[in-house]
């Protein structure tokens, strides 16, 4: 069997399969065993209580799945109280995914969850489904840098700075979260979408807006995902539209340390643990020995292409 | 820095026993009930049977096909279950996406199914009378309530309101159990509720012990009312919600719901899809 | 019948359907009476001659397109001589796709194509298929401003301007390209992507990136299309993964005036006839008189969203 | 502003013909030929037998499934056309996602083809001896050249190369036509490049008036080279490429040919498939 553990930054993960925030709940250890995976990241808990978005709240497209929950959350004490217990003591380590409002909401929070059993904070600067049609602080490097380096002053623990596929220059936002003291960039959320009903002529969401997951995002956030492992020396974790070993794999080469699952557990709660299983596969047959061996291994360019390049300009 | 070591045997809690699965099943009957409605009973490995209780409900991953491609699973009620321990019975009304591709699995073809999923009825042990208002294919979540009070000897009586007596379906909720059926019907304006009002309040009072409905919410609000009189009566209803994961983790599926007096949002894939009926809050569709 | 025209400035177009840049040449005759769209809009022309990119030039994903042609061109004037004259006789305007490296070829060039039998001119300026990462004029308002008022200094010719889904903020794009004179904006081309081979362990692509099209892309452009009708007064051309009279429908409901076809044409040449077809049972069955009156006509929120908002506060 | 004014009839061209179209066709026939490759026959309305020339392709949009989902159609040759009107054959390899779910199609259920597309072969009038040489599916590609050979009372020298005995299709590619058949396999060593060329170079030599090939580049470049003191021996060859459109538009099928000393892009699926086997460039695959 491979060895399939892997490091990000100072933390050891048994594999890089994790679950991506929001699609994941201990709900899950009835279906999976929560001991055999990477990491157990947390539904975003916000300062503040949110009731969350009106429903429906989630409506299907081609190859992929609308949301706009809306981060419903009961506030940080109730989190550290009734939700966060739950979770350590599957030897795994937990991570807690963190949203928040303003710079000075984000460093205060992260101090309150800063706490044992927490392995990792998770800044989510990136949910699209706020106020502001989609604006989040991982839009722009100057704010990414803001928040991250507060929160960066106000924990020790590892700080992952999750990102947005709806940014237009997603390396200098990596860039920006790295010189701000991210130990890792998680690439990314959800790309803001939209689907009409043509019968009511209403959006098919209660919002209007919201966020694309699943496979229909994968080109994207795999393209963005190598585009931060070029930019940055800390670890990429990838994220978006992951059902497979093989999507697992295609992040990995691209740059990529570890991989988030998120829509395709809905379709199958055991897809984490078939991922895993998967990479055994995939590193048996190809000859890996260790799953880190993959990360940035893509080779850009073939003979052919080389080729190509070399000599098209005769051909013009 | 908060390093977990990820090799300590004692830091791990007991591995739960998984009682959530995907389940590949084999298609072994699958037919039109009538022009609405269809029966589909599939075979899994695993003992379903005796996982499932009723009120609980699986997601479908409907079959893609060139025509239609649904992308997230489908939450069906169960309909029954057994005699065999994979067997487990749905019934649904063909409806958009999801179910038109269901609707084209032939026999012999397989399909996965995850669950068993959500809270079901209760019913109580000292219960010796109680009463199932259905509406439509809300039939299918009472059919194992049916059975199981038939097997408990507990007496039933059935309200059941459908479009037409074409669409009422009295035989496939009942499956040969003995009840005492009120069918009501739009076409003969029977089931209009100032029709129904009386015969539920009457039903109500003629000494029943618990009171299950799925399928209508205006017939769920009538009953509500009904029940003030009757607190002692237990009452819960089975309500539907669009539905992501199936499981309490997504958040999608939430519904306000009342209690003490005050408005909270509850899932209806985990706390339900039964609910206490004196708790639901009208106007939520989703 | 419903009546399907609609006007894009200046210019009257018999039904709201055309190809988009790309997708598109004169040899669909043999497959489709382009006397019957609404639009001609020819595959983009560079003032440079350019050979394109090494194949493989597509490559599939789920649900959608993934390509890295690349924009061969042979340059202006064999444009011109070889390829224009092919387009206008169809009684259709013909729309010209124009593409190129700088401000003042994009002017340059404009004034070349603005001839007899062109009806508009597009301004691809969001190609993401160039050299740097996918970096295009239509990714930043400013050089937006500047491509298009140099364009439009350089042409009486209606000009519309190609936005890219890879901006991070469309509508403060759309409306620099309305400040600078153009006419319309088409929102948009295709957003950049990959996929790699995990068992070669190269990109499917040979130019290693590529434009997602096609359904997997249409909840994202189809968001964009909404923002940018919010956005600017001129109109807005919808575009990305519309595949049936519905998902037309979809876009007007959003705010477009008119839609490009793409990727769906390759998996059906007819698809715009069908399309157009559609659009008239559509307009019968909802009881539209003008498929005009659909654009912009999406009802954001109803009832039970109102109610929620008017009570979620009470319930947290 | 140059406003076009669309309701001037004279303004517009007479519609040309549409000679391509997407056609639904009914699976007549669909059988394993052997382990790699199968055999379909579809039906279709229109007049496909009289439309299509040998060496032309279609687009096939294969099914959609619950396991496989090809997004963009696949191209393949015409195997063969009639007797009736409506009749296309096809003749393939089962190889990724498009022909895995193609082989699922089940006789009597429907599915979609785009064409006739593509330039076919040109078999001259004068002709009196041609030499075909095929490898692997290639060999679907000329099947149609053999019967019009074979009409046209043309000799044909064939040679076949494969990987074994079992999977040459000797009388899938002739279909009783007469030929002379010259098969050689990978696992006796006979199809080995040295072994072939003394074979190739006698029959061209043996008064030969044209040559085609398909499904080797290995074949392909070795005949162009044996071809050298054959100037008046028309050669052509029909070439691959992944295809998006299939119809000339989206320029996704190019491949490098040499014309006249320079080297220049030809589409694939419009300036071929089938290309002067003389312009043909070794080493670009796509
Ligand atoms: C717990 C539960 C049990 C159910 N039991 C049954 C049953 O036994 N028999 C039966 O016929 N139907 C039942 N339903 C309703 C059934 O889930 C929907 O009819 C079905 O999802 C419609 O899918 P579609 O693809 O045909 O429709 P589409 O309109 O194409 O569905 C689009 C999306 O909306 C969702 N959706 C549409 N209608 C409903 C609905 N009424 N409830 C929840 N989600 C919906 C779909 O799941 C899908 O995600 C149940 C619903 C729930 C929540
Ligand atoms: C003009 C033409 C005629 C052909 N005729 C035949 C025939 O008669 N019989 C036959 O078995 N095969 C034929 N082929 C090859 C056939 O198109 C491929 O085998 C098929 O597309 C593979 O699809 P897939 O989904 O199984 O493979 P995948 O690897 O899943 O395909 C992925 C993508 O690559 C493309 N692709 C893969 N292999 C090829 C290839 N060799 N050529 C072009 N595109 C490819 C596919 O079309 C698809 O877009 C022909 C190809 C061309 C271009
Ligand atoms: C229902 C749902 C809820 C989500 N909630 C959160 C959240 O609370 N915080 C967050 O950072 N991301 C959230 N996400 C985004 C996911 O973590 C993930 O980034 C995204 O879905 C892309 O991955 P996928 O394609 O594997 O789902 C949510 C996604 C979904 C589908
Ligand atoms: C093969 C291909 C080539 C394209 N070439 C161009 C082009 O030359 N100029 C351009 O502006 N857009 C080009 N596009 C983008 C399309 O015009 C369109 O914006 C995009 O594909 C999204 O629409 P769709 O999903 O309907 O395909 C191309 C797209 C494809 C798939
Ligand atoms: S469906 Fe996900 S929480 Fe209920
Ligand atoms: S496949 Fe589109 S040009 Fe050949």
């Amino acid at each position: 069997m491979a060895d399939l553990s892997v490091r990000i930054g100072s933390l050891a993960l048994r594999n890089p399969v994790m679950p991506a925030s929001g699609c994941f709940a201990v709900e899950y250890q009835e279906a999976l065993d929560l001991g055999a995976l990477g990491a157990l990241v947390i539904k975003s808990v916000t300062p503040k209580t949110r009731v969350g978005n009106p429903t429906p709240r989630v409506a299907e497209v081609q190859g992929g799945l609308l949301n706009s929950i809306g981060i419903p959350s009961k506030g940080l004490d109730a989190f550290v109280r009734d939700v966060l217990p739950a979770y350590p003591g599957f030897g795994t380590p937990v991570v807690v995914s963190l949203s928040a409002d303003t710079v000075a909401e984000f460093a205060a929070a992260v101090q309150v969850l800063s706490r044992p059993g927490v392995a990792a904070i998770e800044a989510n600067i990136s949910c699209p489904n706020l106020e502001a049609d989609g604006l989040a602080f991982a839009m722009q490097a100057r704010s990414t840098h803001d928040a991250i380096a507060a929160m960066r002053r106000a924990t020790p623990l590892p700080l992952w700075a999750k990102l947005t596929p709806n940014a237009g220059d997603v390396a200098a936002i990596a860039r920006a979260a790295e010189a701000a003291g991210a130990d890792a960039v998680v690439m990314g959320n959800t790309a803001l979408g939209m689907a009409i009903d043509v019968h009511t002529r209403r959006p098919r969401l209660g919002n209007g807006m919201g966020g694309l997951s699943g496979p229909a995002l994968k080109p994207v956030t795999l393209r963005m995902t190598y585009q931060c492992a070029r930019a940055v020396r800390i670890p990429v974790i990838g994220c978006g539209g992951i059902a497979s070993a093989e999507d697992a794999v295609e992040y990995l080469l691209a740059g990529a340390t570890a991989v988030q699952v998120g829509t395709a557990s809905f379709l199958d709660p055991g897809a984490m643990r078939r991922i895993v299983d998967g990479l055994h596969d995939y590193c048996a047959a190809q000859g890996v020995a260790r799953v880190a061996e993959l990360t940035g291994a893509v080779e850009m360019e073939g003979e052919e292409q080389r080729n190509w390049r070399a000599q098209a300009a005769a051909w013009a | 820095m908060n390093c977990t070591d990820i090799d300590d045997p004692h830091a791990a809690r007991a591995a739960a026993p998984l009682r959530v699965a995907s389940h590949r099943c084999r298609v072994t009957a699958h037919q039109a009930v009538n022009a609405r409605y269809r029966y589909l009973r599939l075979q899994a490995e695993a003992d379903l049977a005796s996982a499932t209780r009723p009120g609980q409900f699986y997601q479908l991953r409907c079959p893609q096909t060139s025509a239609l491609q649904p992308f997230l699973l489908r939450p069906m009620s169960v309909y029954g279950t057994g005699p065999e321990a994979g067997t487990v019975e749905f019934l649904y009304a063909v409806a958009g996406t999801g179910t038109q591709a269901l609707a084209t699995l032939a026999e012999g073809q397989s399909m996965e199914i995850v669950g068993p999923l959500g809270q079901g009825f209760t019913l109580d042990a000292a219960a010796r009378r109680v009463l199932l208002v259905a509406r439509g294919v809300g039939l299918a979540t009472m059919a194992p309530l049916v059975r199981q009070a038939a097997q408990a000897g507990v007496a039933l009586d059935v309200l059941l309101s459908a479009r037409s007596p074409a669409d009422a379906m009295a035989d496939e909720l009942l499956r040969a159990a003995p009840a005492t059926v009120h069918a009501v019907f739009d076409s003969d304006g029977s089931s209009a509720v100032d029709r129904v009002e009386p015969l539920l309040a009457e039903l109500l009072a003629a000494g029943c012990d618990a009171v299950y409905t799925c399928g209508s919410e205006r017939l769920a609000l009538l009953l509500r009312r009904l029940l003030q009189p009757h607190p002692q009566i237990r009452a819960e209803v089975a309500l539907e919600q669009r539905m992501a994961c199936g499981m309490g983790v997504c958040l999608s599926c939430v519904r306000p719901f009342e209690q003490e007096g005050r408005v909270a949002l509850q899932r209806v894939c985990r706390e339900g899809p039964v609910f206490p009926l004196r708790e639901m809050v009208g106007g939520w569709h989703g």
